[in-house]
């Protein structure tokens, strides 16, 4: 189970970084980023879990409930998300500008940057 | 590089780094098999201190409601961001579709579709305002409650057309929503130190444990993120669609 | 009483330092469009400079112990640490205040630049301000992080500002995918800590730490993290985004980017190894300098040969800021109070010097149309004063006494003699030279019209980027739709274009060197900032400040040199320094070297081919660069 | 029991991963993204992380495809 769970981070992150290095449009390529974010999400919250834990929300629980999982990983997860939507829509905004000023989504051919 | 150059030097690069994660990873206490005593602690002390039922709504906004701030300035200042980005520069028009073709209005909706639209967008705002208030108690809060509340401003597009959309999301109010929002933030922050404790300290009562109105700042703070949240959305989805539906760029020849 | 004042007043001073400026960048973002433009501009700067008061407070305040301060009041209960903490110190709170005064140049510099996007610029300028202040104050891994990506998001939005013209919005693409994803990496990080140590705060891990034998986690936590802030600090092979971005952002943005952006990441890379990494057993400090150390030396050394072979004045600049990057990782990564020392010096007074030649570059821009540094051979008639401005800027980069650069020079190559490695200041030496030589001779050409004008020839270099020229322009490129009143302002720029540089946009460089100037003549410069960085660089005091009780002692006995002793030797170095300097600049403008200039372009065209401005090349790049920095930290740390 | 839904969903958010790197066309990209992204919602949730599964549903299924929707749109249109 060790193997799985920690398994698929290293494999989003790496896939995403694949995608990012491969990618023919900027579009294509703001999503990869976000799937290489996302392993960051489920590492958190995988370092988080508890086997058998509750969340950890206290409504109407038995007295000694047995332990919840890990809610401050579960905060940081949270603003992580956020943070990556911002980022994520910010450079979706600069791809659909890009697209007007050089014409092409395509990574490779935007020049005005280059040495 | 060549792209195949590239692509070899990736190869290695990500085979070492997946040694690299996977060393780490190995490092790991195995899933699902520890929880720190910091966790313990907090998911003990929350509920009492706090007299919150949801430990993360009370993490993100009082343990570690500086955290938060500032990934409200992130939303923030991304949507302050699109808004440059995507701003009609000196080459560009904005023109409503029907000004381009005078003789080809667009029908209206079927009062069935306007009916459909009302409900939905209802029943999303009303969502919306569910989860902002029980944010102290069940999962969910104001984060969430923005982005659905911003939802519904998008459903009135898809039932109806730009014009009333943009007849219902004044820009004014969206940038205020947006702005007052954050700076509630910082004012409860402030408020803090005003009452001669410390900044984002707890103010206001607590409350009883379970009821919606609990939690103290931890409830306000969330009413402003969904403000926040809400706005910010709005005007992040309103300038995306500005683009897609009114934006032309002048026809010039290169 | 007045002590128990002083107490007071500064525990309010630490939390108002990053509110003021979040609540005025929150009521810009949201009333900007109720207030006329000078009513804007006139509230961004006033908080601006109220941020820098609050901070500099801070910074002498802090001077003697560390301030600490629990957020909401949580303070560390049973032993364990459950809120957040600032902890204050001399050299976070001063790197702090230069973030505030360069950002309150930088807008009061705009009050000519931008145009009329409806303030917001102000708003991201504020933001970016408190999330640099939030990123020097924090005791918090994670809140590191969140600041960490508080500025990128701010930078990126700020580097395609310009949003009309291609290569702004390029760099913008590299800089954001980059550091995103460099991001990722810290917070990777900040799991496997947390995973290992079941803290967040920066003291107890170090503390959980200490004494313990690194394992494969905590070599891994460490390149995650530090390959992460290195992305930042544009570390090779991390760099690459940099000249992309800082060589397209507009000019404000530069001075923001090149006086503290990269140099925070710097900052955290040498606060978490001193408060995280450096109490495990097995001492590892001599190989962690090794580390950090060449890394250094690539930087400078490659900065300062591609700054030499720009003629693009902003790359050229951004390249030199990289090259001092380099310098500031060998004087921190000495990791000795003294090398700290100095490098903190050399980051204040490079910054407002760099942030100073920016802005010069800015005003050249303004009033001719071009950055190219042969397209304007000979165009500087008329812009005497900025003329001035960029020699005066070049040569107090070259450690010109007794700007407060020279001073840090000095303490640092110091600190490197006294690690037995007295040929490191060949290095720092050979860096400025190069860099500082590349920015006289871009003065030479310009201002005296010595050397050859715009040629077809092999040593032209990079061709300007089409479009960029004209971004300053405050009227074609980039009007917002509806400023009209700000369109026929723009026209009748255009008509006094060739008269004269409006004095806001000529007096703000002059200020920044003036700055630099009086530290460097404050006495008793380098006692204060060796006795901060001593502070800094205390991992157990710092852990007994913010996790107990009982106030620290003030860090007494730290042996700092007599400062006639650092002086006597180091005012001919640095005066040697701005020697070479102008040698290069005159040898690189005399038409009889071309053949010279030929064989160094020929010799460096495989390094200017490898920054190919590719995004998908720099994702590659990053990805060897953490897993040889995952490599490097084993070696070190094992 | 919790460990197999936990299993499953993992397997689920590699496998979809995958495809929104390795679907080219970014138009069918976003709908798998809509796919990865409800797979990660589930993910959290199966992990007790409800606040954070509510956050990835507004963003990673609904908030984020609607932009990337909206921004090929505008791309598109300008290719006429």
């Amino acid at each position: 189970m060790s193997v799985l769970a920690y398994g698929v981070v290293a494999w989003l992150f790496l896939i995403g970084l694949y995608g990012v290095v491969t990618s023919r449009n900027l579009i294509h390529m703001v999503v990869c980023v976000s799937v290489a974010q996302s392993a960051t999400d489920v590492l958190l919250l995988e370092i988080g879990y508890r086997t058998g834990g509750h969340a950890p929300v206290f409504v109407s629980l038995p007295a000694h409930p047995g332990p919840a999982v890990d809610a401050l990983m579960q905060a940081l997860a949270l603003t992580d998300v956020v943070v990556g939507a911002a980022v994520t829509a910010l450079l979706l905004a600069v791809a659909v500008q890009v697209h007007k000023r050089a014409g092409t989504l395509d990574p490779d051919e935007l020049r005005a940057t280059r040495e | 590089m060549s792209r195949r150059a590239r692509l070899a030097l990736f190869a290695a690069a990500a085979a070492a780094l997946a040694v690299t994660l996977g060393a780490g990873l190995a490092g790991l206490p195995s899933f699902g098999s520890q929880l720190t005593s910091y966790a313990r602690l907090l998911n003990e002390l929350a509920p009492r201190q706090r007299h919150v039922t949801d430990v993360v709504s009370a993490i993100t906004f009082d343990y570690r409601g500086i955290d938060t701030l500032f990934e409200e300035f992130i939303l923030l200042a991304a949507v302050a961001g699109i808004s440059v980005l995507l701003r009609p520069l000196s080459d560009e028009v904005r023109e409503l579709p029907e000004d381009k073709a005078p003789d080809r209005a667009i029908p209206p909706p079927s009062p069935a579709v306007w009916l459909l639209t009302v409900l939905l967008s209802s029943l999303l705002a009303l969502t919306g305002l569910e989860t902002v208030t029980h944010g102290v108690v069940t999962p969910g809060g104001g984060f969430q409650a923005g982005v659905i509340l911003a939802s519904a401003l998008y459903v009135i597009y898809l039932g109806t057309n730009y014009r009333t959309v943009e007849r219902y999301q004044p820009a004014p109010l969206l940038e205020a929503s947006d702005g007052v929002g954050a700076f509630g933030y910082v004012v409860i922050g402030l408020l803090g130190l005003l009452a001669g404790d410390v900044f984002l300290s707890n103010v206001l009562g607590l409350g009883g444990t379970g009821n919606m109105i609990a939690g103290g700042t931890i409830a306000v703070l969330n009413l402003t993120v969904g403000l926040e949240v809400a706005g910010g959305f709005a005007i992040l989805g309103s300038e995306f669609l500005d683009q897609t539906a009114v934006i032309r760029t002048k026809s010039r020849r290169r | 009483m007045t002590a128990v004042n002083l107490v007071v007043s500064t525990s309010a001073v630490i939390p108002a330092s990053v509110a003021v400026p979040l609540g005025g960048a929150a009521l810009m973002a949201g009333f900007s469009r109720f207030l006329p433009r000078l009513a804007r501009d006139l509230i961004a700067i006033a908080v601006a400079l109220a941020t820098t008061a609050l901070t500099l407070i801070l910074t002498a305040a802090s001077a003697g112990h560390p301030l600490i301060y629990w957020f909401s009041g949580w303070r560390p209960a049973r032993g364990m640490v459950i809120g957040i903490d600032y902890a204050v110190g001399p050299l976070g709170a001063g790197m702090a205040s230069l973030a505030g005064v360069l950002a309150s140049a930088a807008l009061v510099y705009c009050l000519r630049y931008f145009d009329s996007a409806r303030g917001r610029h102000h708003a991201l300028v504020l933001i970016f301000l408190a999330a640099s202040v939030d990123f020097c104050l924090t005791g918090d891994l994670f809140n590191l992080f969140v600041a960490f990506e508080l500025v990128a998001v701010t930078a990126f939005a700020l580097t395609a500002y310009n949003a009309g013209h291609p290569a702004p919005l390029q760099g913008a693409i590299n800089f954001a995918v980059t550091n995103s994803l460099g991001g990722m990496s810290v917070l990777m990080g900040v799991g496997f800590l947390y995973a290992r140590t079941g803290s967040l705060n920066l003291a107890q891990i170090g503390q959980t730490l200490a004494g313990r034998h690194a394992d494969a986690l905590v070599v891994v936590a460490f390149a995650l993290l530090t390959g992460g802030f290195l992305v930042k600090a544009a570390v090779v092979p991390f760099h690459f985004w940099l000249p992309d971005a800082y060589g397209s952002a507009p000019i404000p943005v530069c001075v923001l980017f090149a006086g503290v952006m990269s140099e925070l990441g710097l900052f955290a890379v040498i606060r978490v190894w001193v408060t995280v990494f450096s109490g495990l057993d097995g001492g590892t400090g001599p190989r962690m300098r090794a580390v950090l150390l060449g890394l250094g030396i690539l930087t400078a050394v490659i900065g300062a040969v591609m700054a030499l072979a720009q003629v693009h004045l902003k790359r050229m600049l951004a390249f030199l800021t990289m090259s001092h990057l380099g310098i500031y990782l060998i004087g921190a990564g000495l990791l000795t109070p003294l090398g700290l020392a100095g490098a903190s010096l050399l980051v204040i007074g490079d910054g407002l010097a760099k942030s100073a030649l920016f802005l010069g570059v800015g005003v050249v821009q303004h009033q001719r149309a071009s950055v190219s540094e042969t397209r304007l051979h000979g165009a500087g008639r008329g812009l005497a004063v900025t003329g001035v401005t960029m020699a005066l800027g070049a040569l107090l980069l070259a450690d010109l006494p007794p700007y407060v650069s020279s001073a840090g020079h000095g303490l640092l190559v110091d600190a490197a003699e006294r690690a037995g490695l007295p040929w490191m200041e060949l290095v720092v030496a050979f860096s400025v030279v190069a860099s500082s030589g590349a920015v006289l001779r871009a003065a030479g050409r310009i201002w005296l019209g010595w050397g050859d004008g715009e040629s077809p020839g092999p040593d032209t270099g990079t061709a300007d980027d089409p479009g960029e020229e004209s971004e300053s322009e405050p009227g074609p490129a980039s009007a917002e739709g509806a400023g009209g009143a700000d369109s026929g302002q723009a026209e009748r720029d255009r008509a006094g274009r060739r008269r004269r540089a409006p004095l806001v946009m000529v007096l703000p460089p002059l200020a920044l060197l003036a700055i630099g100037l009086g530290l460097g003549l404050t006495s008793g410069i380098e006692e204060h900032a060796t006795a901060a960085a001593a502070a800094f660089s205390d991992r157990a005091a710092y852990a007994t400040a913010v996790l107990g009780t009982a106030p620290v002692p003030p860090a007494g006995g730290i042996a700092v040199p007599p400062s006639s002793v650092v002086s006597a030797g180091g005012v001919l170095t640095d005066l040697g320094q701005v020697l070479a300097a102008l040698c290069v600049a005159a040898v690189a403008l005399d038409r009889r070297s071309a053949g010279l200039r030929r064989a160094l372009a020929a010799g460096t065209g495989w390094l200017r081919r490898l920054h190919s401005g590719l995004v998908g090349d720099q994702v590659t790049w990053l990805t060897a660069g953490l897993a040889l920095l995952a490599a490097l930290g084993a070696a070190a740390l094992h | 029991m919790s460990q197999a839904v936990i299993a499953v969903a993992l397997v689920w958010v590699a496998a979809s991963g995958t495809a929104v790197v390795l679907t080219r066309d970014p138009l069918q990209q976003a709908f798998v993204a809509g796919f990865f992204g409800l797979g990660l919602a589930f993910l959290y949730l199966s992990m007790q992380a409800g606040d954070v599964a509510l956050s990835q549903i507004v963003v990673g299924a609904i908030a984020l495809p609607l932009i990337v929707l909206l921004s090929l749109a505008k791309v598109r249109k300008g290719r006429e």
